[in-house]
């Protein structure tokens, strides 16, 4: 348990300080969702089972952020030419 | 994008709220939150401009990471409740991460960098959904979550908002970053009237929607992105300015409009339940704002551009202009029912 | 006006020692210095027809019938109050009386008081 | 409600148009007509006395105490009242000529209003001498008289009925203190 | 039937009212008169009918919670011989003013001021409630602003009536101080509640001081009362005899029951009135101004009415004394108005003289007026003056205060003497070729009337009233005649100011009598050197405190200054870099939680 929120915690900073793309970004966020994923596991293993749906519905959602998330990345570095995150300083 | 497809992501958005205001748990307070944002993020991108993508980068970058903190948040609780070997202390951790994630959704003072910017790249019909309706699924989490242990990191959060959202705007000459600091501001005294009471908050959200969607709505169509925009609004279009303005000094909270009714109420609670500081400060960051809110309708009422001879006024947005000005006197006519509501026993 | 004013001369400056002091008047028994004792002021009117003729106050005194006989006489002949200059003169005259007996009550106390101061001073002179 | 919001938007031009009118009749001075700072070197004090118009060794600014003068000549005072009335001036009734400076408070010593040079033939220290005096003399001799009262060489009124207890709003259930009785003095 | 003649009285008002609307002039004045003719007759009726003395007329008008607010009218006898006087009186000065303004085109309006003039002193005088005395009170001091300043024109007219108004708003805080005391202790506004009180607060009766002397123009709120004298004459006429400034003297009457029981008060007013009366007699005495002197002898007059209902606490005189007094000043003033109007406005007494054989009506009626003034044996003024005169002497009241009353009333003479000597008597000393006229109808007859009255009324008033105090009958001759002697006394002081006042030297460059000449020196203290120190203090205060440090340095750019660089500070923090945004996010939760857990 401990382990997996180390793993959440590596990737939230991820975020916030060394990423230069948006794809890493994105990455980063995935492998949250993918600790938050193998918590939800490690709590059913130690004898609680509704969390095991819990975990199928985390999935689809983190499948639909994803791909909007990807979507977005798309349609980012075809209007501003790149995916670096210095770039969006538009407004 | 095809404008038929919007209903479906509006009511998706109905839906999420509706989920959220009737669960009782924190799964589906995500579910609903999540919903919530991924249906409203196609809204956000409808025109495709470099801007918008942009905005909706950022708003799905910090929604996405809040979303996951919350579940964590939820998970920690959930494994301190069940375990029992992690202490109470983890448990505590829980609420306040959920907490907190659902401050940075709402873009509350100390996470509210976002907010600004978004709003900034936004046209003024998604800026004011973003500000008014995607709100409910926040706050509707947050006076569930409004419990004694968090309440004072929240009346903590609420008075850096009021006073942030007040200095921020001070030397704004954009529409929309002022309007986005304004929120802020508003969002200070909407969070510390939630600790109070959630009616309270409640109604002063609802004050602060009918208040807002009307100034979008004109400054949508006045197409004013900068201050000095709004200085030839009194020649080319003056019933609409003059209600900009005023509704811009009903929003500030001067007295004989509909915004000072709401503040007073909250106020009226916070001083009953001695909430003395937390007044003082709000007022203070109110005050400071009432600077920007002042030049605006200043700019709308009093200062006249320079003007055209050929200039006359633009008659076609005057349809509209029925329903914005209803709206607005509506707000004036408010005020006795919120003067009535507030000297009713509490 | 003289007269005032040598009283006044005498109460502070020339008598100062047996100058009678209005505020506290009669300081001596009524009867001191009588070979009989004195009759008591005869007042006419009483209580219930002075407050039913509505006498002012100040002139609920010893003269008080002859006020109420005058006022009488002005309410029954009110246009010709020549007709009353009878009682008028009558109260006047009264009130006339009452100021002389006030003077006598002063000279008497003052007088007393003289008296008694010499009798001090003689009983010094012997000691 | 279209129709009212246009009579409305009339209404509000119309009234726009009548007070950029009132705006524009508004003159200021200009930059260099203003006071300046107070001036501190020899350079700046000549400066300043030619802006007036006057000559350095009458010029004198007001001293900088933070009454914000700064560099405006402190003026004799005079009020217009007290000005010669048959001298030619270029305005009458203002008695001053085209180019004077004025004084700094020269709207409250305008005729009719403050004449701080009025010459009075008593001096003020005499007038409030004499007030005083006359007040406080006869507040003084009040307060003797109040010891010593004049004296009229009567007794006072004698009233029956007690001295009027009942009269005089006393209970009638309690007797009064003492019984007052008044004696006739026997007929001579 | 008292009830039938309470109401006539008020319907006379009312048609009053009604006539003030018409157009033409001198229908008002005529209801006025035929008001007048009408209370004189219940006045009859009144003296004649056996009952009560004293009738109130109680509606309700507002009910406010637990208080109602009546409106009361109080007929006792004061309010029925006043109605009598101040209506007769007023009739003359309307037909007097018909002369008087006959040029004037706003003259409709003049009259129907002074009509309101004279209603709202009648409220003030019939008024059994507080409320209704403020009605009334303040009805006079907003009708005596608008007439002082009916020549607005002159900048001097305005400086008077804005005298006149601020001088009896300070009066007038004395009032709103009994209103508000009566209000919070006693709950009622009625007179008869007040006098029932068994205790007397001295806050209530300095308020009942303060507001007398506002509009009585006692000593220290006096200047107003000559600066009056900017208005039209028969403002000034109207003003001194009937209305205004003897409604401080008629509320001091209504509540000297309770003045009378609180022994420090009582002691205040008394001096009071005898410093006015002297101070004013004083300064009558080197007048120029034909209408100031008239004007200090008014206030003098005034002094000595305050002076007997405190000091010998007798105010059926000082009531008897504003009746006698109204009909001679009405007159004086009329006349001083028919001599100014004939000499084409010259009021200076120094330019006058022999005016009895350009003007012997009027100068008649004028040695008629002064003498009353003097209280010369039977006539209007003696039987007030000489019987206030002997109640003061025959008190133990404080020996001084009495000395100066008589000092006063030797004063009267002196000045009324002058004044006459000036004018009416002596050599002619006014410009050649006045075309002094007095044949006119509005002139003669006014003047005419007054004068009889003046000389009958005191005679008629001691016939018909019943004595309410001690009579003073039986006096040795000597203070029997103490009030004619000093009479005496001062008309012989007044050949010798004459003398010394006849010189060719203005009245200022003599020293000794620049006292006298400058009023003191009051106006001059209070109005200029007063405010002189005040406004160089504030000068002071608001260039330095004020424009230079609050509003600039401590505001603008002290706090200004701040909330910039907070402001710039929260802006700057607004980078448009998401990964910032982030990062600043992710540390300000961690810092939070990790103090939740330290804690």
């Amino acid at each position: 348990m401990l382990i997996m929120i180390l793993i959440f915690l590596i990737a939230l900073l991820g975020l916030g300080l060394s990423q230069t793309h948006l794809l890493s970004v994105l990455l980063c966020l995935e492998m949250m969702m993918v600790s938050l994923y193998l918590g939800l596991g490690m709590v059913s293993i130690s004898g609680l089972h509704y969390p095991l749906m819990i975990a199928l519905v985390l999935l689809t959602f983190s499948a639909c952020e994803a791909s909007s998330g990807l979507a977005l990345l798309v349609l980012i570095s075809r209007s501003h030419g790149s995916d670096l995150l210095k770039s969006f300083n538009l407004s | 994008m095809s404008p038929y497809i919007s209903p479906l992501f509006s009511i998706t958005m109905i839906m999420s709220v509706m989920l959220i205001s009737s669960s009782g748990h924190w799964v589906f307070m995500w579910l609903g939150l999540e919903l919530g944002t991924l249906a409203f993020i196609p809204i956000l991108v409808w025109w495709h401009s470099s801007l918008e993508v942009e905005a909706t980068v950022k708003y799905f970058i910090v929604q996405a990471m809040a979303a996951a903190v919350f579940f964590l948040g939820g998970m920690v609780s959930l494994s301190g409740d069940f375990m029992g070997g992690v202490n109470q202390l983890m448990g505590n951790i829980g609420d306040m991460m959920i907490m907190l994630a659902v401050v940075t959704k709402l873009g509350l003072a100390p996470f509210h960098y976002w907010v600004v910017d978004v709003v900034q790249g936004l046209n003024y019909i998604p800026g004011a959904v973003l500000l008014t309706w995607q709100k409910v699924p926040g706050l509707a989490v947050l006076t569930q979550l409004a419990t004694c242990n968090n309440s004072s990191m929240l009346l903590l959060f609420g008075m850096v908002s009021a006073l942030v959202g007040g200095l921020g705007g001070l030397g704004q000459t954009q529409m929309r970053k002022l309007l986005a600091f304004s929120s802020i501001s508003h969002l200070g005294w909407l969070v510390v009237g939630c600790v109070a009471g959630s009616l309270l908050g409640l109604s002063y959200f609802t004050l602060y929607v009918v208040l807002s969607i009307p100034l979008f709505s004109i400054l949508h169509m006045l197409n004013g992105g900068h201050l000095n925009q709004l200085r030839t609004g009194l020649m080319f279009n003056p019933l609409m300015s003059v209600l900009l303005g005023v509704g811009f000094l009903s929003l500030g909270g001067l007295p004989p409009f509909f915004g000072f009714f709401g503040k007073w109420l909250l106020l009226t609670h916070f001083v009953g339940q001695l909430l003395l500081g937390v007044s003082v400060v709000l007022i203070t960051g109110t005050l400071i704002s009432l600077f920007y809110y002042l030049r605006v309708s200043y700019l709308c009422i009093v200062v006249l551009g320079p003007q055209q001879i050929m200039s006359g006024l633009n008659w076609r947005k005057m349809q509209l202009s029925g329903l914005m000005s209803g709206l607005l006197v509506l707000n004036m006519l408010g005020l006795f029912l919120v003067g009535g509501a507030s000297c009713l026993p509490k | 006006m003289g007269a005032l004013i040598s009283h006044n001369y005498k109460a502070y400056f020339g008598e100062v020692d047996y100058t009678p002091d209005p505020e506290s008047m009669p300081s001596f028994d009524p009867n001191y210095g009588f070979q009989e004792p004195r009759e008591e002021r005869v007042m006419v009117a009483t209580q219930k027809e002075m407050a039913d003729a509505r006498v002012p106050m100040q002139l609920r005194d010893y003269c008080a019938h002859k006020y109420m006989a005058w006022m009488m006489c002005r309410r029954d002949h009110m246009p010709n109050l020549w007709a009353c200059k009878h009682e008028r003169h009558e109260w006047d005259q009264c009130e006339y009386d009452d100021w002389v007996h006030r003077m006598k009550e002063w000279e008497r106390e003052r007088r007393l008081l003289k008296r008694k101061q010499l009798k001090k001073s003689l009983e010094g002179e012997e000691e | 409600m279209a129709a009212v919001g246009r009579l409305g938007s009339a209404a509000i031009r119309s009234f726009l148009w009548r007070r950029t009118a009132l705006l524009s009749s508004v003159r200021c001075l200009s930059k260099d007509e203003m006071p300046g700072p107070y001036p501190r070197t020899p350079e700046e004090w000549a400066a300043a006395a030619k802006k007036y118009g006057m000559r350095v060794e009458d010029y004198q600014p007001y001293p900088d105490d933070g009454t914000g003068y700064g560099d405006y000549p402190m003026l004799p005072e005079e009020g217009a009242e007290s000005q010669d009335p048959w001298v030619d001036w270029d305005d009458n009734w203002h008695r001053r000529n085209y180019g004077d400076v004025p004084h700094v408070h020269s709207d409250a010593y305008t005729r009719q209003r403050v004449n701080p040079s009025q010459k009075y033939v008593v001096p003020w220290k005499k007038m409030i001498a004499a007030l005083v005096g006359f007040l406080g003399f006869n507040g003084i001799m009040l307060y003797f008289g109040e010891m010593y009262k004049h004296m009229v060489p009567v007794a006072p009124k004698q009233y029956p009925f007690n001295n009027l207890y009942l009269e005089k709003g006393g209970d009638p259930d309690k007797a009064p203190e003492e019984e007052i009785k008044n004696y006739e003095f026997p007929k001579s | 039937m008292l009830e039938l003649w309470g109401v006539l009285s008020l319907t006379s008002l009312g048609v009053m009212v009604i006539f003030l609307f018409s157009k033409i002039k001198s229908s008002f004045a005529e209801s006025v008169k035929y008001a007048g003719y009408m209370n004189a007759v219940l006045l009859s009726i009144l003296l004649m009918s056996d009952e009560s003395e004293m009738l109130f007329l109680k509606w309700e008008w507002v009910k406010l919670g637990g208080y109602s607010l009546m409106i009361s009218f109080r007929f006792d006898l004061y309010t029925c011989c006043f109605f009598v006087v101040g209506l007769y009186v007023t009739w003359n000065i309307l037909m007097f003013s018909f002369y008087y303004m006959s040029t004037d085109p706003r003259i409709d309006l003049f009259c129907k001021y002074l009509g309101l003039f004279l209603i709202a002193m009648l409220l003030l005088v019939s008024a059994e409630s507080l409320f209704q005395l403020l009605i009334g009170w303040e009805g006079v001091g907003i009708m005596s602003y608008l007439l002082i300043s009916w020549w607005y024109a002159r900048s001097d007219a305005n400086t008077a009536a804005l005298q006149a108004i601020f001088y009896n708003r300070v009066g007038d805080i004395g009032l709103l101080i009994m209103l508000m005391w009566s209000l919070v202790t006693l709950g009622d506004w009625s007179f008869t509640g007040l006098y029932a009180l068994d205790f007397v607060n001295t806050f209530f009766l300095l308020g009942v001081v303060l507001a007398a002397a506002g509009k009585s123009a006692q000593l220290g709120l006096h200047p107003w009362l000559p600066a009056a004298m900017e208005g039209p004459t028969p403002v000034s006429s109207l003003l001194h005899s009937s209305t205004m400034v003897v409604a401080g003297v008629f509320l001091l009457i209504r509540f000297s029951p309770i003045i009378l029981n609180h022994k420090e008060i009582q002691l205040m007013v008394f001096f009071l009135g005898t410093m006015t009366t002297l101070f004013s007699a004083i300064c009558a005495l080197a007048q120029n101004d034909m209408k100031k002197v008239v004007a200090f002898s008014t206030a003098s007059q005034l002094g000595l009415m305050v002076t007997v209902v405190a000091g010998a606490g007798a105010p059926q005189l000082a009531f008897l004394h504003i009746c006698m007094h109204a009909f001679f000043k009405a007159m004086l003033f009329m006349c001083s108005g028919g001599f100014i109007h004939g000499l084409q406005n010259e009021q200076d007494v120094r330019k006058m003289g022999g005016l009895h054989s350009a003007a012997p009506i009027t100068s008649v009626c004028f040695f008629i007026g002064s003498a009353a003034l003097m209280g010369v044996p039977f006539l209007a003024g003696f039987f007030s003056k000489d019987p206030i005169i002997e109640i003061i002497n025959i008190n133990n009241l404080n020996s001084w205060a009495v000395g100066l009353v008589l000092i006063a009333t030797s004063f009267t003479a002196a000045y009324s003497v002058r004044l006459l000597y000036f004018s009416v008597g002596g050599v002619s000393r006014m410009l050649v070729l006045q075309p002094m006229n007095e044949e006119y109808g509005n002139l003669i007859g006014p003047l005419q009337r007054l004068a009889y009255s003046s000389v009958i009324a005191g005679v008629v008033f001691i016939y018909f009233l019943s004595p309410n105090q001690i009579s003073c009958l039986s006096l040795p001759l000597s203070l029997k005649l103490a009030a004619v002697f000093v009479t005496l006394v001062g008309g012989l002081i007044a050949w010798d100011v004459v003398n010394l006042l006849h010189r060719e030297e203005s009245v200022t460059n003599i020293p000794e009598l620049a006292f006298e000449a400058q009023v003191g020196f009051y106006p001059l203290i209070m109005h200029k050197l007063i405010p002189k120190v005040w406004l160089n203090m504030g000068e002071m205060y608001q260039m330095q405190v004020m424009d230079r440090g609050w509003t600039e340095l401590a505001l603008p750019q002290g706090l200004g200054g701040n909330y910039k660089i907070m402001a710039d500070n929260v802006v700057n923090a607004q980078t448009s870099l998401i990964k910032m945004y982030i990062a600043v996010m992710v540390m300000m939760g961690g810092l939070i939680l990790g103090i939740m857990i330290c804690l």
